[in-house]
């Protein structure tokens, strides 16, 4: 299969891998559903226990693999794990958007910011502000 | 041809999903999905019925693995489990995938991409299912005490429902007495009786009973462990106390509104907010005298701090009890003196239940209720020492109406009271109104994220104290049927170690934030162990490790790349 | 601007003659009255409960162009007295201001 | 302009009080209905008309009298009339009525009683002594003169050893059954509509066959406060007519404009044009039976010559009666 990007005219959205964590900002992103706030639908979100959890090489395969961008939505001050989840979380974006240079992808495909709970009207400002600032980029390099 | 036998199964979920997402053409999208057996639609997942022909299907078909896509995990993880475990399945072999928060309820302007979304959504699902291996649940041994904070009329309560149930509980209260608001209450609804009788009563009750300690100006500082085994520090004075309990009980109360000065002339004398004129008419006898001159008109004015639609300066919540407590309060007015002439000017009138009694017997006794709109707020001026309130009656299509009043009572809203300290602890989720969030408001009203930590009274919402105690009973009958089983399962969705590549370098037990790592002896070499109470399955331990020999259950590299290759599609 | 009269609310709004305070400002009374007065009967009612005596004088004719034939009554749905709480303000009127 | 409500009450209640009536008229005007039928005087069951249906003529030329100086500057002068009111009858005199009406309102009590006789049903008239029940008193509000009002007629009752007193118009029904026993400790006297009398009696049977349509309106004071809405039909039925109903009917029947023809005429009129659209609109060529004084005048003014209203008693003498 191909990645329907590039016909002429008409790009398609960026698509965006969105961690979220079980507890907090999948509840924030749940939200926003429940809201019936609309944000572009070819963001789709892996749950996991806590953003201080994700692998940067987790990272890099998405953007290998289909996607034109990662966002971390992490727990933040919220995290019911670790209080210091926010640094934690920052330390994994900085490893992953170095990864991400030596394999020549953008490091801006990256993005993470604090979703908690209740922050439904955040993410989908997040989602449309990373939509946008996506579409400024070229095509994802490691696409197949 | 993978050998798994999945069950996949398509909510519509009445239409709350079908209305937005073709649930047929994602089944059809998905059938062919490798290892799905069973790919199937149906009308209401969570039904008696739809949950019948899953064991059914799983029955006959010999599945392994189960995909729900339906709702947010948060309300049917635990059913769908269920369902799982009913047919001999195991439970971790189960996904559920959110198709309606996450994707028809959020994009309800554009269907077909919605019903794209899906398809992508729930081949990941399966993908990760196909990955999964049967887990056990870890065990661990409960103890019989709990950790109640704040002493109101709920801690209180609890602890000795609590006790009652043979379970011991620590009362912890940040201020120097116990009791709380109700404990400066006079006449209460419906017996009449004082606040501070029934607080007496409570105390008394207490006393007797040697399983309850109470420890007032204390606070919580620490706490380690895990659900049916903490343990907490608390300071008390100067002291610190180390406690070992098997839940927490949160009942830390409300803070009353304080009207900004100006609002509805506040800070102006004769203008009181609802505590305040509570107190000044629990201590009159007779007559109400306001600072030494007699009391004829008083007009009260609703929702201050309340339903404030912009959230600028009052909160956008209704505080729910104060339309009770105000029209309440203005009959034990009325039984001081019954000559007083009572002004109500409201926006909506909200005695539900048997409070409407009281806004009848309010009504008869010849209080005068006169409704507003938020746009036009009603103004207070003080003239020759008396108020002048003006106020457009919304119901006369607004006239504009004068009342001349001696008091001006600011019925004024419950909010959440300032907790970070005990939070920076607790680490409970609050809501967008402030107060601390449950699990689910119908489905699990006083359980929090955290296990073993519950809420009760108005810590969680506005509520009047028959409403809090309600709460603060369901909290402890929920914390016993965790302490008296004596044991809890945990989640075994925790941290495993690839003894294979783990060369034991330490950075995984640096980052673990549960002390849940430790090195062990592996025939030659030395490796990381997981303690698998202590585990909470975060994570923080997986993307340190330079070996890549940490993952979590459920959580694997396999899984993510699996649910990330799923997605790898045409658009 | 219109003042309350708290003796006005005693002597009408609470007296056990005038029932209005069930009203719940439905104003089907108001619909089906053959009068096609504005005022008539939730308006005027709404006036007397909130002690607005000057209103419901200033509108003393209003009050005798009821014909008290009760077409309200018979489809009000909070079962307010409207033919008589209309006789209870003329009462009121007859007594205090014409001093019959 | 309309009239001063204060003043054109006063003149009403002085005559009530002083008077015992509101438009007094003379004495033998009220009960010479009764000539002829030799009804005896007095007994435990009498006919009570509260002078209702003959005060309607005086009324009606009353109100002509009130219509022309409503919007002129004579309303201003009201007052005046009350205040020579209490030295003289001057609503006798500024109220001439016509001779054709004095005749029609005669004749229906007339017709009432005759309908009665004919059922068997034995009754007295109190002739001279008979009252006012003070009905307008009480609609307007002047609680004082009403209650002087009701306490005498109850004392009239007792003195002449009344126990069952047969109405024939809904506002002295709805004053003597529900709103004395309110108003009078004690008060034992059983009152029933003519038209609740003839309906109970079985037997009462039509000698007469007749067939026309007739349209109903009902009186809001029957309808609504006495529930007298099924007899009229029962008893029209059984005469041989067809009913026909008009769109607003029995318990949402639409009322005439009447009860506030002294005061507002123009608006009284207004309404009873509206109600005579609703009947015109069910009627097809046949005649509309009113069962109120008040209706009845108030109809027939506001439709002209354009229909046949007359009282639901003249339709029953044509059938029950030779």
């Amino acid at each position: 299969m191909e990645k329907g990007s590039g016909t002429a005219g008409e790009q398609s959205p960026p698509r965006v891998l969105v961690f979220s964590t079980v507890f907090i900002s999948d509840v924030g992103i749940d939200l926003a559903g429940s809201s019936h706030m609309h944000y572009p639908p070819s963001s789709i979100a892996i749950p996991l226990p806590c953003s201080s959890g994700i692998k940067p090489e987790w990272i890099l395969y998405a953007l290998q693999h289909g996607f034109d961008g990662v966002f971390i939505a992490a727990d933040g001050t919220d995290c019911p794990f670790v209080p210091d989840c926010t640094d934690r979380t920052a330390k994994i974006v900085d490893d992953g958007q170095k990864l991400l240079e030596e394999n020549n992808i953008e490091p801006e495909r990256l993005k993470m910011a604090a979703v908690c709970s209740v922050c439904a009207e955040p993410f989908v400002k997040h989602m449309k502000n990373f939509q946008e600032s996506l579409k400024k980029l070229r095509p994802t390099q490691g696409a197949d | 041809m993978s050998e798994r036998r999945i069950g996949v199964y398509i909510c519509h979920c009445g239409g709350n999903i079908s209305d937005f997402v073709e649930v047929e053409k994602v089944r059809d999208a998905i059938e062919n999905e490798e290892g799905v057996t069973v790919a199937k639609t149906t009308m209401f997942a969570c039904s008696d019925a739809a949950q019948q022909e899953m064991i059914n299907d799983i029955h006959e078909h010999k599945l392994d693995g189960l995909v729900v896509a339906s709702c947010s995990p948060t309300l049917h993880t635990f059913t769908f489990r269920g369902v799982a475990e009913r047919a001999g399945l195991n439970p971790y072999q189960y996904v559920q995938v959110n198709v309606r928060e996450q994707c028809s309820w959020a994009h309800t302007d554009l269907k077909e991409q919605a019903t794209e979304k899906a398809i992508y959504m729930v081949k990941a699902g399966i993908a990760k299912v196909r990955l999964t291996h049967p887990l056990k649940k870890t065990r661990i041994d409960t103890v019989p005490r709990t950790l109640v904070i704040g002493a109101g009329i709920s801690g209180l309560r609890a602890a000795i429902a609590h006790s009652d149930l043979g379970i011991s509980a620590f009362v912890i209260e940040k201020s120097d007495r116990i009791g709380g608001w109700v404990s400066e209450f006079g006449k209460m609804y419906p017996h009449n009786r004082l606040g501070s009788d029934l607080i007496t009563e409570l105390s008394e009750e207490i006393k007797k009973r040697e399983n309850i300690h109470i420890y007032t100006e204390a606070e919580i500082l620490t706490k380690s462990g895990s659900v049916g085994d903490f343990d907490v520090k608390i300071k008390v004075k100067n002291e610190e106390i180390s406690l070992n309990v098997g839940s927490i009980i949160v009942a830390t109360g409300f803070a009353s509104y304080q009207p900004y000065e100006g609002e509805y002339a506040y800070g102006t004398d004769g203008v009181l907010t609802l505590p305040d004129f509570k107190e000044l008419i629990d201590n009159s006898k007779g007559e109400i005298i306001y600072q030494g001159k007699p009391v004829k008109n008083v007009t009260y004015i609703y929702c201050v701090g309340s339903r404030d639609s912009s959230g600028e300066k009052g909160h956008t919540y209704c505080s729910r009890y104060c339309c009770n407590a105000a029209i309440h309060a203005s009959l034990i007015a009325n039984d001081v003196s019954s000559e007083l002439n009572q002004f109500h000017i409201y926006r909506d009138i909200r005695t539900y239940g048997k409070y409407e009694l009281l806004y009848r017997e309010a009504l008869q006794k010849g209080a005068v209720f006169i409704k507003f709109d938020e746009a036009s707020p009603p103004r207070v001026e003080k003239s020759n020492g008396r108020f002048n309130v003006q106020v457009k009656d919304v119901l006369t299509f607004g006239e504009e109406i004068e009342i001349e009043s001696d008091l001006v009572v600011l019925v004024t809203a419950m909010e959440p009271r300032e907790n970070k300290a005990m939070n920076d602890v607790l680490k409970l989720p609050v809501s967008l109104d402030g107060f601390f969030k449950e699990i689910h408001p119908k489905l699990r009203p006083v359980e929090t994220v955290i296990d073993g930590v519950l809420i009760a009274g108005t810590s969680q919402a506005p509520r009047n104290s028959a409403e809090s105690v309600a709460m603060s009973l369901a909290a402890t009958s929920k914390s016993a049927s965790l302490l008296m089983k004596g044991y809890v399962e945990l989640e075994p969705l925790i941290a495993m170690v690839n003894e294979d590549t783990c060369v034991w370098c330490g950075k995984c037990s640096e980052a673990c934030p549960y002390s849940a790592i430790e090195k062990i002896s592996s025939g030659e070499k030395e490796i990381a162990a997981i303690n698998t109470a202590q585990c909470k399955g975060c994570g923080c331990c997986v993307p340190v490790c330079p070996e890549n020999a940490l993952t979590i259950k459920g959580y694997t590299d396999e899984q993510i790349r699996a649910m990330i290759d799923a997605m790898e599609v045409l658009l | 601007m219109t003042k309350v009269n708290p003796d006005f609310i005693k002597k009408v709004a609470t007296s056990e003659e005038f029932n209005a305070t069930a009203c719940i400002n439905c104003g089907v009374c108001t619909a089906v009255c053959p009068m096609d007065v504005e005022l008539l009967p939730r308006k005027l009612f709404r006036y007397a409960l909130l002690g607005l005596e000057g209103k419901v004088l200033e509108n003393t004719n209003v009050i005798y162009q009821c014909l008290l034939c009760k077409m309200c009554e018979e489809n009000c749905t909070a079962d307010v007295h409207i033919a008589e709480n209309v006789r209870f303000l003329r009462s009121y009127i007859s007594k205090e201001v014409f001093k019959l | 302009m309309p009239l001063p409500i204060g003043d054109v009450i006063g003149l009403m209640v002085d005559n009530l009080k002083k008077r015992k009536t509101v438009f007094p008229i003379p004495r033998k005007r009220a009960i010479e209905w009764a000539n002829g039928l030799n009804i005896p005087e007095g007994g435990k069951t009498v006919i009570y008309t509260g002078s209702m249906y003959q005060l309607l003529p005086y009324m009606i030329a009353a109100v002509k009298n009130m219509e022309l100086i409503e919007d002129s500057f004579l309303g201003k002068f009201v007052f005046m009339g009350r205040f020579f009111n209490r030295m003289f009858n001057v609503s006798a005199f500024v109220s001439m009525p016509k001779k054709a009406d004095v005749k029609r309102y005669k004749q229906i009590v007339y017709n009432i009683a005759k309908l009665l006789k004919k059922a068997g049903v034995e009754f007295g008239y109190l002739y001279k002594k008979e009252l006012y029940s003070g009905t307008l008193a009480y609609d307007l509000g002047v609680d004082d003169a009403f209650s002087l009002q009701a306490k005498r007629v109850y004392e009239l009752l007792k003195e002449n050893g009344v126990s069952t007193v047969i109405t024939v118009d809904p506002h002295t029904t709805n004053m003597m059954r529900s709103v004395y026993p309110t108003i009078i400790d004690g008060y034992d006297i059983e009152v029933k509509s003519y038209l609740e009398v003839l309906a109970a009696i079985d037997d009462f049977q039509p000698i007469h066959s007749v067939e026309k349509e007739i349209t109903v309106h009902d009186s809001c004071v029957y309808a609504r406060y006495e529930s007298v809405i099924d007899e009229p039909r029962q008893l029209l039925k059984r005469a041989g007519y067809t009913i026909k109903e008009p769109k607003d009917n029995k318990a949402l029947t639409h009322c005439c404009g009447g009860p506030i023809e002294s005061i507002f005429p123009k608006m009284s009129h207004t309404i009873g044009k509206n109600r005579v659209q609703q009947l015109k609109d069910a009627t097809n060529g046949g005649a509309v039976a009113t069962m109120c004084p008040i209706c009845m005048a108030s109809l027939k003014k506001a439709s002209g010559d354009g229909l046949e209203i007359e009282d639901i008693s003249s339709f029953l003498v044509k059938a029950f009666c030779d």
